[in-house]
């Protein structure tokens, strides 16, 4: 498999509101089978490069790629139906929903059964309602969550909580996956778990990126990280390279006359 | 798996007591009683729009009425102007109630919250004008009467009732099973989080005028089912005030969508009028203190139920 | 001398998860600045917002050796606790006097005048635009005027908010140098939540260390000036896992 | 008949007379919209509580309940209203700061309350309410000017240049315009949410009072004149953006004049429809109302 040509790539992004420049012309390149690291102090503008990457912001220059093809244009809808995923700053389960019916929606988007089946008692209604189940549940297995499908998002800690957007997020097997403050409001032991499902993810076909501030974890898992200060790429690199950095070590803190 | 499916089971149980005893009920009581019920079924539906909407897209209607009149019209002017039965009409209303729902939902589609309430509002001001101006189709004041027989040869104060029960049970049993649907789920998700359903392939508008379709089919379904059993359409049935009752009755409900709730905020928007027909003055006091004490309780209810754990805990 | 504030067992929880702020105690003297550092999510701004009375907390709170535990916020700005909160927060459509009258809005109006001309003359750059619209300033600029508007309000203790967030290297420095200027002369006692490590030791005299909502180290300004406790700071926020 | 005749005597009388109702519409959609702009609820008591208190007016001078001067009921309907704002703002305050719909609809069934009330207390009759108003008419260009014109220009403008000032010029402006915008920001500067929109709600309702008594003399008082005068104060309320003053005034005339042209040149039994649409319209071409400012603030 070609890891480049499998990238999800943004060549010069440019996004301002309002006259203020939150990104300046970023060039990226997210590897499939790599896990990438975006790190940054808080309004450096990683979250408005995932928002780009997604579709939800319209960047005014330049262009995102995906295995070669353009996602110009293309609404948060449409670059969801072509395998690209995120999960959210802050959880975004639906409380209505127990853990499995959550997960299901991740693989939603597969199954085509009318609006029929939605309100009568129809066997192809049915049928997708199983599929998609015994879809989730495989992912909510593999991620130790099988005792916790029939409960509600909020009978969860939020660490779990946290792996079930992960589960969403791969049931439907996406080809980007893009996890926004993943260990945000875990604990330790919370935290190593999620590393540990993250690697494992890691290993197969899979761009995934990771926005973090959690530094234990970015420096133990990814492979390359990109560390965004004002808009702009200041470093780019291997965990080791990143923290030997004179101006990433600047950025956390802070410049000093007295040095 | 298995405890979900216990509860389904358990709940679809809960919901067929009542059904069997309402089925069995125009043998114990009187007519006039069966005829109220009937109109109670009915109304039971218009809540059940209200409430879909609410746990479905996250709004508020004041104006399903025009929904309701909708359905209630197509069933009239058919009956009375071509003789056509309910087994005709019945679908024409679903699909005009549907299609008038989506074609509200376009327009409107970036609105939310108080705004959208306002928008229903004025969409329910219109309704008795509109039918009164259009009295060479809807029989202005006057009304239509609706008399053609659903199954010919049964008594029509049955069939009233019946049709009425039918119809509600079937409404509540197929929004009960949408809420397990593909489509079902995805709603939800938008309501409490567009975003995150916008980056599973659902996108807002798409769920905006799909609950805004459903709803206004289900307020048309309610419409059809109110003329049959009432027996007559006429434009008090549709004004401004009707329409807040039906929201009244959906807050008095909780905004339940099963059967035993929806039949309370039913019975709740049916049965109040009668009961204070004599002080008619009495009426909107006690609608909008129900409203009020139900909306406080609401509110307050966590806060007693905490209280009075912690006294049960104490002791 | 006393404590000015005197937090105990301060737990902040929302929702049915894990509390974001886990019973924490820490107390901050006359006049001391105290530094809260931590990542996101540990628990740094809710601490500020639970000291300040915007959100509800269990645990004690002690300001000027009387209990405030149960206070709205109202009531704890008179006493002299102001919150300069993180993004600034300033009401845009108001002009920059009018949201510094805000800032005083419980003084009366002769005491609230003078305030606001110190203020004014604390920072000259928000005081040439007193009569523009707050949205038209820059983020240096409104920064200045939301630390501006606590300072009408006459504090004995200034709960500040990632000051530096979003503002460029050189603004940041003279945003805390004025700060160092405010607390030589009025012996204001200030926490501090920081992500900008070199500015913060230059003002603080403490250092807590914050994780998943708990205290998890304590450093005093004289340990600061170690160069072992420098690369402790540069491991909290960089990392021990790849050394 | 020749195009400038047209204009003379039907259209410009027409964007007179819709100018003055217009102005009485903007009374009422200034209540609304202070109520939204700082606590975010639409009142929809708004309208039965006026009416409640116009015909209090009617009952305490008619000797129905009292028989007092005019002026002095006016003064105690005003109290009345004032009275009737705290209870209802004090009984929905919890939910306020809880969901801004569920107040919404709370205010429904203060709403349901008020008009009960009013049956209750005066029946469903029809009730004649003439106010101390100044009869003379005089002409300009061609333009029957009358006194009842001229008294609700002068009260307008004399409220609401009242109102803009305290808004614009007053501590309690800044605290008002604060909480609007950011209600945050406001708390942390230690002001006292509630008393504000107490404020709000008290102003309100005596706009709500002066509205519906201005109103009375061009109709017949029964308890739904004013609940309908108010639906149009609501459209103008919309069409003004439901978060702006100014843009409220501007709905108001606007709503006078085009009903007004409505009901002369196409029909007047499609009055509320017209009202329907143009409410669609509104929010749809201007979500952010007419006077939408260009720019915009920051983020």
């Amino acid at each position: 498999m070609d890891q480049v040509t499998n990238a999800l790539r943004g060549d010069g992004i440019a996004l301002s509101f309002g006259g203020i420049k939150v990104l300046k012309g970023l060039d990226v390149e997210f590897r499939a089978g790599e896990i990438t690291g975006l790190i940054g102090p808080n309004g450096a503008g990683k979250t408005s490069l995932f928002n780009c990457l997604t579709g939800a912001y319209r960047p005014q220059h330049g262009s995102i790629t995906y295995a070669g093809t353009s996602l110009d244009g293309l609404p948060p809808a449409a670059r969801a139906g072509k395998g690209i995923v995120r999960s959210f700053q802050h959880v975004a389960l639906c409380p209505d929903l127990s853990v499995r019916e959550n997960v299901m929606i991740g693989v939603a988007r597969n199954y085509s059964a009318g609006w029929a089946s939605a309100f009568l008692p129809l066997s192809a209604g049915r049928k997708e309602r199983q599929d998609m189940a015994a879809a989730a549940d495989r992912v909510l297995a593999d991620l130790g969550l099988a005792d916790s499908a029939d409960l509600l998002p909020s009978e969860l800690p939020p660490g779990t909580q946290r792996l079930v957007e992960i589960a969403r997020a791969i049931v439907g097997k996406p080809s980007v996956l893009l996890l926004d403050e993943p260990a945000a409001g875990l604990n330790n032991s919370e935290t190593r778990d999620l590393m540990k499902v993250l690697r494992k993810l890691a290993s197969t076909d899979l761009v995934l990126v990771v926005v973090e501030h959690d530094m234990d974890l970015v420096m133990s898992i990814c492979d390359r990280i990109y560390v965004l200060n004002f808009g702009e790429f200041v470093a780019v690199g291997t965990p080791e390279e990143v923290r030997g950095n004179e101006d990433v070590v600047r950025i956390y803190l802070g410049s000093d006359d007295d040095e | 798996m298995t405890q979900r499916l216990q509860d389904i089971a358990a709940s679809s149980i809960a919901s067929w007591i009542p059904v069997a005893i309402l089925a069995a009920l125009p043998f114990i009581v009187g007519g006039s009683w069966t005829f109220t019920l009937g109109l109670c079924f009915a109304n039971s539906i218009g809540v059940l729009a209200v409430s879909f909407l609410v746990r479905y897209g996250g709004e508020v209607s004041i104006g399903h009425t025009f929904f309701t009149a909708l359905g209630a019209y197509a069933v009239g002017v058919l009956d009375t102007r071509f003789g056509v039965s309910l087994w005709a009409s019945v679908p024409l209303a679903l699909l005009l109630g549907v299609s008038l729902g989506i074609a509200f939902a376009w327009p409107s589609r970036n609105l939310h919250g108080i705004y959208l309430a306002v928008t229903t509002l004025a969409l329910a001001l219109a309704v008795p004008e509109m039918i009164n101006n259009l009295d060479w189709i809807t029989g202005g004041y006057e009304g239509l009467y609706v008399s053609t027989p659903l199954v010919p040869g049964v008594e029509m104060g049955l069939q009233r009732y019946y049709l009425g029960l039918a119809m509600l049970v079937a409404v509540a049993a197929a929004v009960a099973r949408f809420r397990l649907s593909r489509q079902g789920m995805t709603l939800l998700l938008a309501k409490t989080h567009p975003a995150a359903a916008d980056a599973f392939g659902t996108r807002r508008v798409w769920a905006r005028i799909a609950v805004m379709g459903i709803s206004g089919g289900i307020g048309a379904l309610c419409g059809a089912t109110l003329a049959f059993s009432g027996s007559t359409v006429s434009p008090g049935g549709f004004t401004f005030w009707q329409a807040i009752f039906l929201l009244v009755g959906s807050v008095v409900s909780f905004y339940g969508l099963s059967l035993v709730r929806v039949l309370i905020g039913g019975a709740f928007v049916t049965l109040v009028p009668q009961l204070l027909s004599a002080s008619g003055a009495w009426i909107p006091v006690f609608y909008g203190l129900s409203l009020l004490g139900m909306i406080l309780l609401g509110h307050y209810l966590p806060r007693i139920q905490k209280t009075l754990a912690r006294r049960k805990g104490g002791a | 001398m006393s404590n000015l504030l005197e937090v105990r067992n301060l737990t902040v929880s929302y929702g049915t998860g894990a509390p974001a702020v886990d019973s924490i105690s820490f107390s901050v003297a006359e006049g001391a600045v105290v530094a809260l550092l931590g990542a996101n999510g540990a628990g740094k701004s809710s601490t500020m917002k639970a000291i300040c009375g915007v959100i509800p907390a269990s645990g004690e709170v002690d300001f000027a050796g009387s209990p405030i535990t149960g206070d709205p916020a109202r009531r704890r700005v008179a006493k002299g606790i102001v919150y300069v909160p993180e993004g600034r927060e300033i009401v845009g459509d108001l002009t920059v006097r009018e949201n510094l009258v805000l800032g005083g809005y419980q003084k009366s109006a002769a005491e609230r005048r003078q305030r606001m001309d110190m203020v004014l003359d604390l920072f000259p750059e928000i005081a040439e635009k007193a009569n523009r619209s707050a949205w038209r300033l820059s983020g240096g600029e409104q920064q200045m005027l939301a630390i501006g508007r606590g300072l009408v309000a006459d504090p004995k203790l200034l709960l500040l908010d990632e000051p530096s967030l979003g503002l460029a290297p050189l603004l940041v420095r003279r945003v805390f140098d004025r700060l160092a200027v405010i607390r030589k002369e009025s012996n204001l006692a200030i926490v501090l939540v920081e992500q900008n490590l070199a500015v913060t030791m230059r003002l603080c005299d403490e250092l807590h260390f914050l994780r998943g909502g708990r205290i998890v180290g304590h450093r005093s300004a004289e340990a600061l000036r170690d160069k072992t406790a420098r690369q402790e700071a540069i491991d909290a926020f960089l990392g021990a896992a790849a050394a | 008949m020749t195009f400038w005749d047209t204009l003379l005597y039907d259209l410009f009388p027409l964007i007179w007379s819709g100018m003055i109702t217009g102005c009485l519409y903007a009374l009422g959609a200034l209540g609304l919209v202070m109520i939204f702009k700082c606590s975010k609820v639409v009142n929809f008591s708004h309208g039965n509580v006026a009416g409640l208190t116009a015909f209090l007016v009617y009952g305490l001078s008619s000797g129905v309940l009292l028989s007092l001067s005019w002026g002095a009921a006016v003064i105690v309907a005003l109290l009345c209203a004032v009275a009737i704002a705290f209870l209802i703002y004090a009984i929905i305050s919890p939910l306020v700061f809880e969901s801004d719909l569920t107040s919404t609809i709370a205010t429904l069934g203060f709403g349901l309350i008020a008009q009960g009330v009013t049956l209750l207390l005066f029946g469903a009759d029809i009730v004649a309410l003439d106010l101390p108003i100044p009869r003379f008419a005089f002409s300009v260009f061609g333009l029957l000017v009358t006194g009842y014109d001229l008294t609700v220009l002068a009260v307008a403008v004399v409220t609401i240049g009242a109102l803009f000032i305290v808004i614009d010029y007053t501590k309690l402006g800044i605290a008002f315009r604060a909480i609007s915008e950011n209600p945050f920001a406001a708390e942390v500067c230690g002001l006292n949410l509630r008393s504000v929109h107490l404020f709000a709600w008290v102003t309100a309702a005596i706009l709500g009072v002066i509205g519906a008594l201005l109103i009375v003399p061009t109709t017949f008082l029964s308890v739904t004149t004013v609940a309908t005068f108010m639906l149009q104060a609501f459209a103008a309320a919309v069409i003004g953006g439901f978060a702006s003053l100014p843009g409220s005034l501007v709905g108001g005339i606007l709503i006078g004049v085009l009903m007004n042209l409505f009901t002369f040149y196409v029909s007047p039994e499609f009055s509320s429809t017209f009202l329907l649409g143009i409410i669609l319209l509104a929010l749809n071409i201007f979500p952010n109302g007419v006077l939408q400012r260009v720019g915009g603030s920051r983020v």
